[in-house]
């Protein structure tokens, strides 16, 4: 059972993924300038807290569902760089085969299941999962991540009365960057505190630090025990802000460039390097960095060359139609 | 052979499946204590304790929840009490249970099944009486099954719930308290496999859930013009049996396409043009589609009946085709 | 503007309309055994004083929407009992000419749009009648009548944030009869309390006794005058017991009988009863209660005279295909 | 005429109607302040103040909402951002829209308008490129409008707005940039009317939206091979123009269908259907479906490109019918 406080090492990891994300989130943003990335990307810099902290206080047998703008949470469970990266260009080596995209990253064994580009959608997902957990008595927990926006869609009414009627072993981690798409909170939600809603569910209710991945780590662990004792779901609220425009279609603008400025300054990889540099050696943090910045750019290089998949027939588990629905798709697949 | 009522067989597949298999449960409303409102559920409870639970009014999370359920180790049932509720789970399987097979390159299956009963016929008025097959119908990724026969109830049931994919059965609130004969022996009915009612040489019916017992007396009317009507209980509706339709169109040249849900878009529209497709150049007449009137379904009897397509809409449909 | 305590003149005319309703689902629960009705009934019998204390808080010009539960609400919002009656046995003298059915009774020159069964639906519709309001400036208020089931939807969140956040002239009438379905609240919603979700809405929420009408008229005037002065909406929780079965197709069975019988000793007609007779001679009372039955008697028996419809082609209004969409309908309308 | 964007095209039509008519508010998710993902309602906060909206991510209650406020005097005009979340707002459309004028015997009309856009080819991936053009067809008491044509997109608009009842304008992604003649007065298109695009004798081709462009390319390449191809904009899904629909194929016998959505159940199904019910005796051989494959929209370019329809498919469509 994780304690509430990652061991030096543990936040050392957290760290190193955190640094990973900044360098895809980097990275991605030069390539869409370059015109090479395909549809919109969701960055999450500036976020990476959130996504890390969280799903490094879980066990490996946890799931997680997540939000279009997941990066943080595919790399803190655990998934491999370089087959997420090859997923958002589309390639064959990507979890989804190149046919997911970045916004719907799944990866089953590592229990992230998945990208969810429905708002809304990753709350009953986990709520799902854990109701699964609980009828088969199995010790594992669900994490849904969702954005501030999210909490306004009628699933997350529903999912937070039925999970704390059932105590189900889920936690919902409002993932608060003060935007929905481009419109400020305060204009889609009726109130500033979105803890207070957790009381309507008979739950408990907390808000932590969203830049502050040990912050988000002990709330999540603490969240995580309660959970597997039994005792259902917590609502934690993550505060932390969108430094970027909403995605690579849109030029942010409509934030405040004085905000952005306060929340760069409190940047969660500069709040996490002040506080590894109270135990650790600041040189061998500095390794672990550019070793970090290393290893994405060789997870890019390798991605990019990866091939883009060619289309194919549906495999044996698929459940599409084999025989083709019209004449027109008669050329598909194996043909009637 | 045992003789049963349709929503007797439905909770004898429900409990057969229930006992073979711990990871199967069952949720949705009022299902629990009080056996469900068409009764189908009775008896679950006390028989397997919390895997079967009375939901909140949720529709749109209990779908969604099931889609996630079946991605993390079990197969739930779930109940949407009226059809007509089926909107609100849209989400849940459009943009959910249909993609992730495809999209994780067949890391999961989604081994679910939801149980909804439609149609009308008894004053339950425009929100509670509608049939929308066609909106799950059109969904890839999902099998769409439509059950007439007790004996049929039981066996599409069982198969749906041991399927890896979605399924979703379609029910009948007029059907449940229909008798017939059900195997002894648990048999799942292949899904995607139509049924022949009643042979006949003139001309085909195909139909779906309860209007195959109007194409049936449809033809019992035919037969007296000494019309020789074949009919065709689709069963599925999703996957279509092509070679069923293929088969009996190239022996009649004539079809009436029956289904109780609108025409316009709706399975009855698919039904004729994959007839068309597949089976062109052995038609002498074109496809007849007999289906609700393009209007929400009304209360007051003399109303509901006309909206409703019935046995004298087949018998003219069927001598238009013939004519 | 109403005040918050209805006139001696006004609580005499409520107590007609709950007795008119009272009446009405008696008769209806005589005439389903006898075979007589269609589709299922659902009575409101030991409710009445909330739907007929909201919608006398009115003025005419306001608009309420309700539930598949609605009769004392159309009765209350001054429908003509022949014609509500008529429409529940399907007469082409009902409001909806037989169309709709006791569910879905809409009169729109009375403000009563409409009975809706999909449950939960009330809740944004009436929103919405209050968004139009809003926008076109009038001072009209819209009030949505929905049961402690509806409580738990998705709508009633997404709603509640939006009337809350644009502070729409609308107000939230939650009648809590203790069961969904055949479900108690208990196995429904993760609280007790409706009234602690006003808070998640920056919203004022209060609890009434529900069997009082004059407690639910009462909370109803005071939220209408916050919405008139433009202070949003409000949510009231009106506490009442179903002491009947859920409609005529289920025979009740599930409620405690102790419950019942305590529910049925504060039966909000005796309640009314009581409190009248503290300004006005009983044998007043006593003589527009035998009016009011004597009424409804004969309501029924001019309803149940009514023709039923015959089917026809569409109005000139209406919106549904005219030129049949198969040939299958070229008997229907007018043809093509 | 001007030369007008697509996109600025229904922005016209909106900032025409709202000026004309106080009761007209348009409200939606991002549609204010930032002017809607797409740039439609760009400026229109500035112009009309608090009639435009923007919402919280609730798209079952604002679709619910349009309905209602449409029943006590205004005309509001409702963006989903994309045709992918329709499922949400689908109870209100098939539950409380459908149902109002008739069974409250023509008290009320609901002038509201939903406006969404659907599609793929920009991997935008299986949440986001979908058609669903079906889910909304099928249901009575709604028109369904798809432009093409920035000229269309302005008419149709204006005619929606202005129109009694519910009207759901299907707009395309791929469409917003593209360029075309509008006229200089304000002029609604009349709703249910089809456009031919260009005429033709050998053969007619029914396209919706993006896919009329595609039609007319493969009309060109089917010219090549001294094939004369009739294009036919529907532009209104439904109602359909029937007689535009049977005059053409009594010219050219021979018909493809195109549309972007699934096959199966769906729009595609019905114009099949349709033409077989009103002109069956007038085809020289089956009408041709072209649809989307049964499957998710998958995200890379050379997966999605192959599932989507396009000129190559439609050329075959029309060789198949000739053949
Ligand atoms: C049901 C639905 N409605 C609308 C959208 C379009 N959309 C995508 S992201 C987004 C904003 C989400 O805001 P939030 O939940 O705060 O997440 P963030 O982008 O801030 O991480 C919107 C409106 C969508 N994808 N799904
Ligand atoms: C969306 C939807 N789900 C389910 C139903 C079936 N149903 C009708 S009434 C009801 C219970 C409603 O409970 P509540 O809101 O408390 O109202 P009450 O019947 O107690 O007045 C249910 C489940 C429905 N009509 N609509
Ligand atoms: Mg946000
Ligand atoms: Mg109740």
């Amino acid at each position: 059972m994780p304690s509430n406080r990652p061991s030096a090492d543990e936040h050392l990891d957290m760290h190193r993924r955190m640094v990973i994300t900044r360098c895809v989130e980097e990275r991605l943003g030069v390539l869409h300038k370059q015109g090479k990335t395909r549809g919109p990307i969701h960055r999450c810099d500036g976020q990476e807290a959130v996504g890390v902290g969280a799903t490094m206080a879980l066990e490996a047998r946890d799931v997680v569902t997540t939000t279009h703008r997941g990066h943080a949470v595919y790399i803190g469970k655990g998934l491999d760089p370089r087959r997420v990266i090859a997923e958002i260009f589309g390639r064959v080596t990507g979890y989804g085969g190149g046919r997911a995209g970045h916004m719907l990253v799944g990866s089953v064994e590592h229990g992230m299941i998945g990208g969810n580009a429905i708002v809304g959608g990753s709350i009953p997902a986990a709520t799902g999962m854990a109701l699964s957990f609980q009828i088969r008595r199995e010790d594992r927990v669900a994490l849904a991540v969702f954005g501030d926006g999210a909490a306004q869609t009628g699933i997350c009414h529903e999912s937070m009365n039925i999970a704390a009627l059932w105590r189900l072993p889920v936690i919902f981690l409002l993932e608060n960057n003060d935007y929905g798409l481009t419109v400020h909170r305060s204009e889609q939600s009726s109130v500033a505190d979105y803890t207070v809603r957790a009381a309507g569910y008979g739950m408990p209710g907390e808000a932590v630090d969203g830049n502050d991945v040990l912050a988000v780590y002990g709330a999540v662990a603490a969240a995580a025990q309660r959970a597997r004792r039994g005792d259902g779901p917590t609502l934690i609220e993550a505060r932390t802000y969108r430094v970027e425009g909403f995605s690579t279609s849109d030029m942010g603008g409509y934030q405040d460039p004085k905000e952005v400025a306060l929340w760069k300054a409190r940047d969660p990889i500069v709040v996490s390097r002040t506080q590894l540099a109270e135990s650790i050696d600041p040189a061998r943090v500095e390794r672990l960095e550019t070793a970090a910045e290393e290893e994405t750019a060789a997870a890019f290089e390798a991605a990019l060359a990866d091939p883009l998949p060619e289309f194919e027939p549906h495999g044996p588990s698929a459940p599409y139609a084999t025989a083709p629905v019209h004449a027109d798709a008669a050329d598909f697949g194996e043909g009637r | 052979m045992a003789m049963m009522r349709y929503a007797e067989a439905l909770n004898t597949a429900l409990r057969e499946a229930m006992a073979a298999d711990e990871t199967v449960f069952v949720f949705g409303e009022d299902i629990a204590t009080y056996g469900g409102v068409f009764k189908v559920t009775q008896g679950l409870r006390e028989a397997f304790g919390d895997r079967v639970r009375d939901t909140p009014i949720s529709e749109q999370t209990l779908a969604a929840m099931a889609v996630s359920a079946s991605m993390t180790g079990t197969r739930p049932v779930l109940e949407i009490m009226y059809a007509d509720f089926m909107p609100l789970t849209l989400d849940a399987l459009v943009n959910q249970a249909s993609i992730y097979n495809y999209i994780w390159n067949e890391q999961v299956t989604m081994p679910f099944v939801l149980r909804t009963q439609g149609g009308g016929g008894v004053g339950t008025a425009a929100q509670h009486a509608k049939s929308l097959d066609a909106f799950v119908a059109h969904i890839p990724g999902l099998k769409v099954v439509a059950p007439v026969t007790p004996a049929d109830a039981r066996g599409l049931l069982l198969a749906a719930i041991r399927d890896p994919h979605p399924v979703i059965i379609l029910e009948h609130k007029l059907l449940y308290n229909t008798r017939g004969d059900v195997p002894d022996q648990a048999e799942p009915v292949e899904i995607g496999r139509a049924r022949v009612v009643r042979p006949g040489a003139d001309i085909s019916l195909f139909a779906t859930s309860r209007m195959v017992l109007e194409a049936e007396k449809a033809a019992d009317v035919l037969a007296g013009e000494g019309v020789s009507a074949e009919v065709i209980d689709l069963r599925s509706l999703r996957p279509l049996d092509l070679d069923a339709i293929a088969r009996s169109i190239a022996k009649t040249n004539h079809a009436v396409v029956v289904n109780e849900g609108w025409g316009f878009c709706g399975f009855a529209a698919e039904l004729s043009a994959t007839i068309m497709d597949y089976a062109f150049d052995d038609l002498d007449a074109p496809v007849q589609r007999v289906a609700a009137l393009d209007m929400p379904i009304p209360y007051a009897q003399p109303l509901e009946e006309r909206v409703i397509p019935d046995v004298a809409r087949i018998v003219a449909a069927a001598r238009r085709a013939l004519d």
